[in-house]
């Protein structure tokens, strides 16, 4: 197996887009291309998870690569569900690693904002079991309801936990001018003032407005290389050194103890073991927040912290940009924005962009490992991945 | 004659599994009889949703995971006012979605 | 890279199905563990186009790899239109070759009858140009009704030969219990009697409604393993020798001939060429019908026939069942049936049952070689396998 | 003001691509200029389409390819009677299709 290396990154602004599905997913491509200076690659993968549903598209990957004019290159769209992305760039590094292609080009797209928020709701709620979830409306916010009602009894994290995740990503997208939001929020505000209701009401109670993702267009690619490639590139050497995924349940009522995320704590354990590190190396890391309490969850499951402490070192400013080990420092999901089956490549984007130190205002101080989990359904598929600068 | 939700029990070790699944977790198995599903349980986790599906007209759902007294956990709507984790409920299979003609069948849980 | 052989083989029937899409996966994939007696297996990949939008499900390779009890292994659901089941078996093959993983299941799955024609045609219609032929109206069914006529004009091809290929395709099924018809066609009742217009009406202009592949529900699924693993199992051994891909325009008018299929040349060739094979040392093929003028213009494209002589070595009854070169012994698209993200796995199901001798009546005397051609798109995305039976 | 189909000129090379992309394939260029496209052509093939998606509200359809004096290529409607391939025709932007409150414009050739 060979290594393989990130080297070259594009990314749009995650907001609402106004052109088409194949251009979101062109411009980050080319913007990629010409960060690392080569006009070709071997082959594409593609990840998207709604072109169909929401945009009367198939065969994507297709026609990208034409769009792209790197036919007769071989092209395929990958779907893991939200998780879509990191699915995607591990099959470039599969295809990279084994000596079958030398350069390949991972590219996740996603215009969710032509349809209206019904349609989307519904949409992403078919991730869920068609017979045992689906017929009863679950959609993904209400099984993160209900995990975050058992995670509160369990654990002590309260509702001030969750807006302090909320508060510390939007402040990191502040500082990422493509971030979907640029709204700072205060515990005043979303928690604490008379209007807090009004201006946070309940979705999926105990979740809040402000502890869900917003709906989001956006696209972004990294390119994969062999060594030889990479070297000849003039840019930092950023190797994606761990690559892991586990599943679980489908059903979220089948899990033994259901404030446990098995699949993200398999997919970093062996991400983490393919790359010959612990947790504690990790120096900046993108985590899954499409809802506040994930972040605390999922900082906990790849072993940042033990279980149940995640809310704590939250509290004491561990994860905050300027802390130990700062986690989105994107802003997220929550901030940044999460067009499904382009997040997990704007993940990669986030971390090879710290990796290099060309972060600006939210960059993570000599940040040399860095570390992101994607979390397809409610769980039960994720896929986590380590990424390491090279000297 | 009363509905009821099925569990799938494995010919191989008697496992009963819900939903279905086309091989069994414990012992491979690749066989199963549908049995009726206990209706009382109880309540492990909820949710009030108020961002539901276009087809559902109502202002919100309840949503909770039971625990059933076989031991089996399900999904299903609550019709209680005050749940609690822990609580002790009983189901009964009513209309929970109409999508179009068609009605989909589901556990609605009551207190006690 | 390791050589990597299919093990073992599931197929349901290609028909309209009444159980839920994962079942309709589930099903091959049992069949396929029974066929080489594994219970476990390191990945899955599954090919899929329409669960989203025709199902009403998404992350439908996250749920099949729960109801196959294989958690936690990874699975992804991978795309490339109709070509999504060859595309599938080439993720499956990276995974094998490069030593990631020493058994991957590749399924392919696709329920299309629960949505009604009018639905189908538009669903498929989605793999079109958005801007420059969706708009219009153009359907799978108008690109080759147009390139048809083209090559009839070019080439001397009639109506008479596209008959021809459909009366082959059925006859052949009626000898394949999973084939979706079982209808014994005849040039007299398609062409030339009296009511050759009522039974066999215009759909797209030269292309009749006897031209064209029905609408399939169904499944298929190939385990595929390294020699170690191959060896082991009690099976004949077939490698999966050959890997071939290649994209063209997405507008067919952009072809500078619109009569070549320049993606089926290269991907074939490509896969020929890792098999270190020529197109004449292949004693079965399955190519894809979906339209009867496109199994003529593969044969030519990868090599079999000359550019304009494949509609020759029809007539001649070259490539019947009792032919040099049994093309389509399943009975093909055409009346095996197209599930479209099925259809890739379902060939190479039949490519590995006629190696090993189990296809029965339709048997192939003494195939060694087997080649598949899997179509994405109107030929923008092509993916071609050659089998080899080893001794 | 007349309507026109758009080809996207490379600011690098100079050729004209129909529909537009995001990479010139001749010399790899990203800047593209709009530019009207000619609409006389010769028909290089059709079909007459019987089996329409659900919005078009007839009973067929006759689609071609049409290569224009530019030597793009484009597909449209075609409101000819008896189409031959290598007839001259002439384009007019006409409304294509209707899906809900969206109308398309595309082009339409008529004979001549
Ligand atoms: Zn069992
Ligand atoms: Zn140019």
């Amino acid at each position: 197996m060979r290594d393989v290396y990130v080297i070259g990154i594009g990314i749009t602004s995650f907001s609402r887009l106004e052109y088409p599905l194949v251009e979101i997913a062109a411009y980050p491509a080319v913007m990629a291309m010409k960060d690392c200076g080569l006009s070709k690659v071997d082959h594409l993968f593609v990840a998207n998870m709604g072109a169909s549903r929401l945009n009367h598209q198939t065969g994507l990957a297709s026609a990208l690569v034409d769009h792209l004019s790197l036919t007769p290159v071989g092209a395929e769209t990958i779907e893991n569900g939200p998780a879509s992305g990191a699915s995607a760039i591990k099959a470039g590094w599969m295809a990279v690693a084994s000596g079958l292609h030398d350069t390949v080009m991972v590219v996740g797209a996603e215009r969710m904002r032509e349809a209206n928020n019904l349609e989307t709701t519904d949409f992403v709620a078919s991730l869920t079991h068609p017979l045992a979830e689906q017929i009863y409306g679950v959609t993904l916010p209400s099984l993160a309801g209900m995990f975050t009602r058992l995670y509160m009894e369990k654990y002590g994290v309260t509702s001030r936990h969750l807006a302090m995740v909320a508060i510390k990503n939007h402040n990191n997208a502040m500082l990422n001018k493509f971030a979907h939001l640029h709204e700072p929020i205060t515990l005043e505000g979303i928690l604490d003032s008379d209007d807090a209701l009004t201006n946070n009401p309940m979705v999926a109670d105990p979740l809040r407005f402000y502890d869900m993702c917003p709906v989001s267009d956006g696209g972004a690619c990294v390119i994969l290389a062999c060594a030889e490639v990479a070297k000849k590139v003039k840019r930092p050497l950023i190797r994606l050194a761990g690559v892991g995924q586990a599943t679980d349940t489908h059903c979220v009522h089948e899990r033994k103890e259901p404030t446990d995320l098995l699949a993200v704590r398999g997919a970093a354990a062996q991400s983490f073991k393919m790359a010959g590190i612990k947790p504690s190396d990790v120096q900046v890391a993108e985590l899954h927040d499409a809802f506040t309490i994930l972040e605390i969850a999922e900082s906990e499951e790849v072993g940042f912290f033990k279980k149940g402490q995640g809310h704590i070192a939250l509290e004491e400013g561990y994860t905050s940009l300027t802390g130990k080990l700062p986690i989105n420092p994107s802003g997220g999901l929550k901030a940044k924005g999460h067009p499904v089956g382009a997040t997990g490549v704007g993940q990669a984007h986030e971390i090879v962009t710290q990796l290099r130190g060309e972060a600006g205002e939210r960059q993570v101080k000599n940040a040399r490992v860095g570390f992101t989990v994607n979390f397809g359904g409610f769980g039960n598929n994720v896929v986590a991945l380590t990424f390491i600068k090279e000297k | 004659m009363e509905r009821h939700i099925l569990g799938y029990k494995c010919r191989g070790c008697g496992h009963v599994w819900y939903p279905n699944r086309a091989v069994c977790q414990d012992c491979r198995g690749t066989e199963f009889e549908p049995v009726p599903l206990p209706k009382t349980g109880k309540l492990l986790t909820f949710t009030v949703l108020h961002n539901l599906a276009v087809d559902f007209e109502v202002p919100s759902l309840t949503l909770g995971i039971v625990e059933l007294s076989n031991g089996n956990r399900i999904t299903g709507h609550l019709k209680i006012d005050q749940p609690k984790i822990g609580m002790k409920v009983t189901g009964k299979v009513e209309p929970v979605r109409q999508v179009g003609y068609h009605t989909s069948y589901g556990m609605v849980f009551y207190k006690g």
